[in-house]
């Protein structure tokens, strides 16, 4: 009897992560495969693409999303496995302006200050820090007179890029990115209870085989892989 | 198909953005094609790589580098606000910018080819009756050029259409300003649920450039059949 | 003089040299297939630079090697017929006619002594072969020119149409005394045309 | 200019994505090309359109239509899995996928010049020599097309190397299997700091396609001598 | 019977009709320019379908409206040489007189019979004329054609040229007995090649 099949070699879980979290990912999983695991292979894109390609069938074990809502999709769609949905860090989010310009934001005079020009944010109808600000600026009572000067970037990165090219006087993004940029300063910050908090969720996937997943999930909710991402800049969940 | 006042007027500002490309980079297109097609000059192959780059590099990196010319620190920017006042940051302007210069490399390739194929021995005949090189040029060479001139027109006017990256990094999602259906069809992707409004507008972007498409095919063939023989 | 020719080219591998000097009519141009015939009719036309030399026609010097004359083409005021008929495909027979005329006066004559007047709102794709050559000859006399260079404008013509073509290339050279540089490979028509015979 | 493992790694992908999508688009571009200019049939300017659309529409949204046919449900997908165990989903076939349907109407356009410029008297001259339809195109309308097969070529091996937005709204970026330049290029655009990573990748980019571009000039200037007269 | 045609076809705004049955030889076609010869060699070809009528050569039928035979131009076996050359421009001389012959063994005897061996590795822009025209003759006697249609053949070439393909037409004519169909416009050719003359 000649050996009919070689046992499957152990697949690597695919992990679906947001394009901003590239760095952070990498690095996770740079630690996991140190500690003596099959490297997992990461697809990076925005939450939406990752989440319809989830939908669509796609093989995935992990979901890291960067918005609540894609990650209540698939929830909803009966497509992640119940009880392993977790908060995995959180964000903050804040006012910059170009280095050596643009005053400190104050809540009395917020709505002028915003007002000086245009004012660079992520697309308020479909990235979420977009939708995140709206809410601050809402319940800050300033969005009627600020809406009229928000020019919508395509994610918070390209927001950050026009204020660091002077293109706006101010910008609205995420403090792990004014964080790594110095070309900007941070003149401001929403307080906490201004918006949702701003919470990005992992989740097993009911499609995936890899059974290295769950270890790799608990990796990243452990203290240890936490430290990973705060070294990046983003807050504990 | 019913589309709201807004969705119309993104209809609108889309055709403003992608005629205003068309047109402005049409005599631009057809230059460099000439240029590609008939000079021998140091530094063509440079020209060439150049003209190609927005092809090559993400729509992304076009627009950022769209960002650092034009933005008021920039090179253009600071001279645009110097001697005219004026800014094209998030201005339909701006989009139509971003439109023309991602829409120009597929104009030059199409213009070049007919360039390329037009029968010198015609232009020499024009010479001798008279014609200086401008005449010829543009009573023999142009028109000859004209299938690849409509061809880099349909291809153009489609791709502006459909210029999304760039446009969004260099003038990002202004309603009304510089929104056009590529930026409102991502926008709506981007939401859940989003996918009637997808459908939709992008069935506008379709219908629009199915109509480019049947006028150039149209003027083709009346060209055409005076061209050939059986 | 009328045509005054002293010229040397290299053409790919063929190496083309000729000197002629004829007085007014018309200077036939003879020789084997190859020999050259249409480079030297290209060179004073000014499509072809010789190498050497130079190109006189009456009293203008479109071309001298020594002084660094060289006259475009477009200002040589030259009526060239081609060897093939090289009509602009995307003009009209009418256009095609017109487009070297200081004056479209002279169109309805000439069309007529010619018999393509039917022709004119026609594309010259749809031409035949002795049509469109007609056509050629048209446009190359309608353009005002100061001399004719003829590269056998009368192959594909019918005897009746080539015995018009050939009484009125008489009359140009009796009546407008235009220098005619023309080449032929027919010896009938060589002999009563020529007024000199250049063989090359 | 040194370029770390990874990046090459991404580089090799780049070449092997844009190479592949190329070759693959090439037989299916020219036989479309040569139905568009030559064939008369209902439905042809529904095909013309067809053609066109991923140059029209955003490319997130062809990305999120080849989802939609090649996910393990959708038509595709599924007939590709029962068939052949395969999925194309996060993988680099994927990638060359997305990649070719944005190049094909680039192709197909260049191409289509080139044909419909191809001197018909030519080909009944082939058919009197005995020629059959088959052998009149491979040896006249082919040869002759040539500019517009060269031209197609590199516009649509430049449009591969800088796809973005279709491949990674359909196979996401997944190192070392679907991350070509273009989308190494965002993630680095991405990450703070990363600008000098865009340059050098950008940089990239640019010389791959310039040596497309260089072998395709040159390829056509010998091609060119041959068939042009004084 | 040589060829027995009788075609009619709209052509533009011409209607072009003809009828003749030849014997073996040669059939020359004369009339004047534009009145229909090129479309009836087309017609014959297979170039061109005849509204109506039929087309046999030899003991075959080519074209028969009435039972619907239409042989396309590949199965025809004709020999065709163009009122201009149609020389393929992208492949060499050589190639072109290579391109629809059985058997490249007849190629050095036909090239040195119309003087173009020298020519073989050229390219077809380069070539003059007369070059063209020649090798045009000689692309289709290479095809092994079962009966040639001449169209114009000997405009362009020199009268020593000339003499030369007239004889071996005749040669031709006398010994492999092709049925020939000619257009020329000399009186002397037609002559003297003429088994029997067809005016339209
Ligand atoms: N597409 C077309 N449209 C209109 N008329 C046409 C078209 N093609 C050919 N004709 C006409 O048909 C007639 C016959 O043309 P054909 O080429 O057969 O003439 P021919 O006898 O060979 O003349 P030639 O001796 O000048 O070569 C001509 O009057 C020509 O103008
Ligand atoms: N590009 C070229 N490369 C090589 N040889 C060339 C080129 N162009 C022309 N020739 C050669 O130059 C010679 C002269 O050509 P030309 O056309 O002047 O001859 P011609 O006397 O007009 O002949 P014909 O009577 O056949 O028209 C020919 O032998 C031709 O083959
Ligand atoms: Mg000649
Ligand atoms: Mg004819």
């Amino acid at each position: 009897p000649a050996v009919l099949a070689e046992p499957a070699a152990r697949s690597a879980p695919l992990v679906l992560a947001a394009a901003s979290m590239q760095e952070a990912m990498s690095a996770a999983a740079d630690e996991w495969a140190r500690r003596g695991h099959v490297r997992p292979v990461i697809a990076f894109a925005a939450s939406s693409a990752l989440a319809r390609q989830a939908q669509a069938g796609g093989r995935a074990d992990l979901f890291v999303s960067a918005d609540e809502q894609w990650m209540d999709v698939l929830a909803r769609g009966g497509l992640i496995v119940p009880g392993t949905r977790a908060d995995l860090v959180r964000n903050r989010l804040v006012v910059v302006a170009p280095v050596g310009r643009g005053e400190r934001i104050t809540v009395r005079r917020i709505a002028t200050i915003l007002s000086a020009g245009p004012l660079a944010m992520a697309d308020p109808r479909a990235v979420p820090a977009g939708r995140y600000g709206e809410a601050a600026l809402t319940r800050l009572g300033v969005w009627q007179s600020v809406a009229p000067h928000v020019v919508r970037a395509a994610d918070v990165r390209a927001a950050l890029a026009l204020v660091e090219r002077g293109a706006a006087p101010y910008g609205i993004v995420y403090a792990t990115d004014a964080r790594a940029s110095r070309k900007v300063r941070v003149v401001g910050v929403f307080p906490a209870d201004s918006h949702p908090p701003i919470l990005y969720p992992v989740a097993r996937l009911r499609n995936g085989v890899s059974p290295d997943a769950e270890g790799f999930r608990r990796f990243l909710l452990s203290p240890a892989g936490r430290a990973i991402f705060a070294r990046f800049g983003f807050a504990a969940a | 198909m019913i589309l709201s006042d807004a969705e119309w007027e993104v209809v609108r500002l889309s055709l403003l953005v992608g005629g205003t490309a068309c047109m402005a980079a049409l005599p631009v297109a057809f230059g460099l094609a000439w240029l590609l097609a008939r000079a021998r000059f140091p530094g063509r192959l440079v020209l060439d790589a150049l003209v190609h780059l927005p092809l090559v590099v993400p729509p992304v990196v076009t627009g950022w580098l769209l960002l650092l010319a034009f933005a008021p620190g920039g090179p253009i920017g600071r001279w645009l606000l110097d001697w005219f006042g004026v800014t094209v940051l998030f201005r339909w302007t701006g989009a139509a910018i971003a439109a023309a210069v991602m829409a120009l490399p597929l104009m030059v390739r199409a213009m070049r080819l007919s360039i390329e194929a037009v029968d010198r021995r015609l232009e020499s005949a024009a010479r001798t009756l008279g014609a200086d090189p401008w005449r010829v040029f543009r009573t023999v060479t142009l028109p000859l050029s004209l299938p690849g001139i409509m061809a880099g027109l349909v291809l153009g006017f489609a791709r502006s259409i459909g210029e999304f990256g760039a446009t969004i990094t260099f003038v990002s999602s202004v309603p009304g300003e510089t929104e056009t259906l590529p930026l409102a069809i991502y926008a709506a992707l981007q939401t859940p649920g989003g996918e009637n409004s997808v459908w939709r507008l992008a069935a506008v972007s379709v219908s629009l450039s199915l109509v480019a498409l049947i006028a150039s095919e149209w003027l083709g063939r009346r060209w055409g059949r005076r061209l050939h023989v059986l | 003089m009328s045509f005054d020719v002293d010229v040397r080219c290299q053409v790919g591998e063929a190496a083309i040299a000729l000197r002629f000097a004829t007085g007014a009519g018309v200077t036939v141009l003879v020789g084997p297939s190859g020999v050259g015939k249409s480079s030297v009719l290209n060179m004073v036309a000014g499509l072809l630079t010789p190498d050497d030399g130079h190109v006189r026609v009456g009293e203008r010097t479109l071309f001298h090697a020594a002084t660094g004359v060289n006259l475009p083409p477009q200002r040589r005021h030259v009526g060239y017929v081609f060897q093939e008929p090289r009509l602009f495909p995307h003009k009209r027979v009418r256009a095609n006619l017109l487009y070297g005329a200081p004056d479209a006066a002279p169109l309805t004559a000439t069309a007529a002594m010619l018999d393509i007047g039917h022709l004119l709102e026609r594309w010259p794709a749809s031409l035949s072969g002795g049509e469109a050559r007609r056509v050629a000859i048209g446009r190359a006399l309608l353009s005002d020119p100061a001399f004719l260079l003829l590269d056998e404008p009368m192959s594909s013509l019918d005897p009746t149409r080539r015995e018009e073509v050939l009484r009125d290339i008489e009359r140009i050279r009796d009546e407008s005394r235009l220098p005619i540089l023309m080449v032929t490979h027919d010896a009938q028509e060589a002999e009563r045309l020529a007024t000199s015979i250049v063989r090359m």
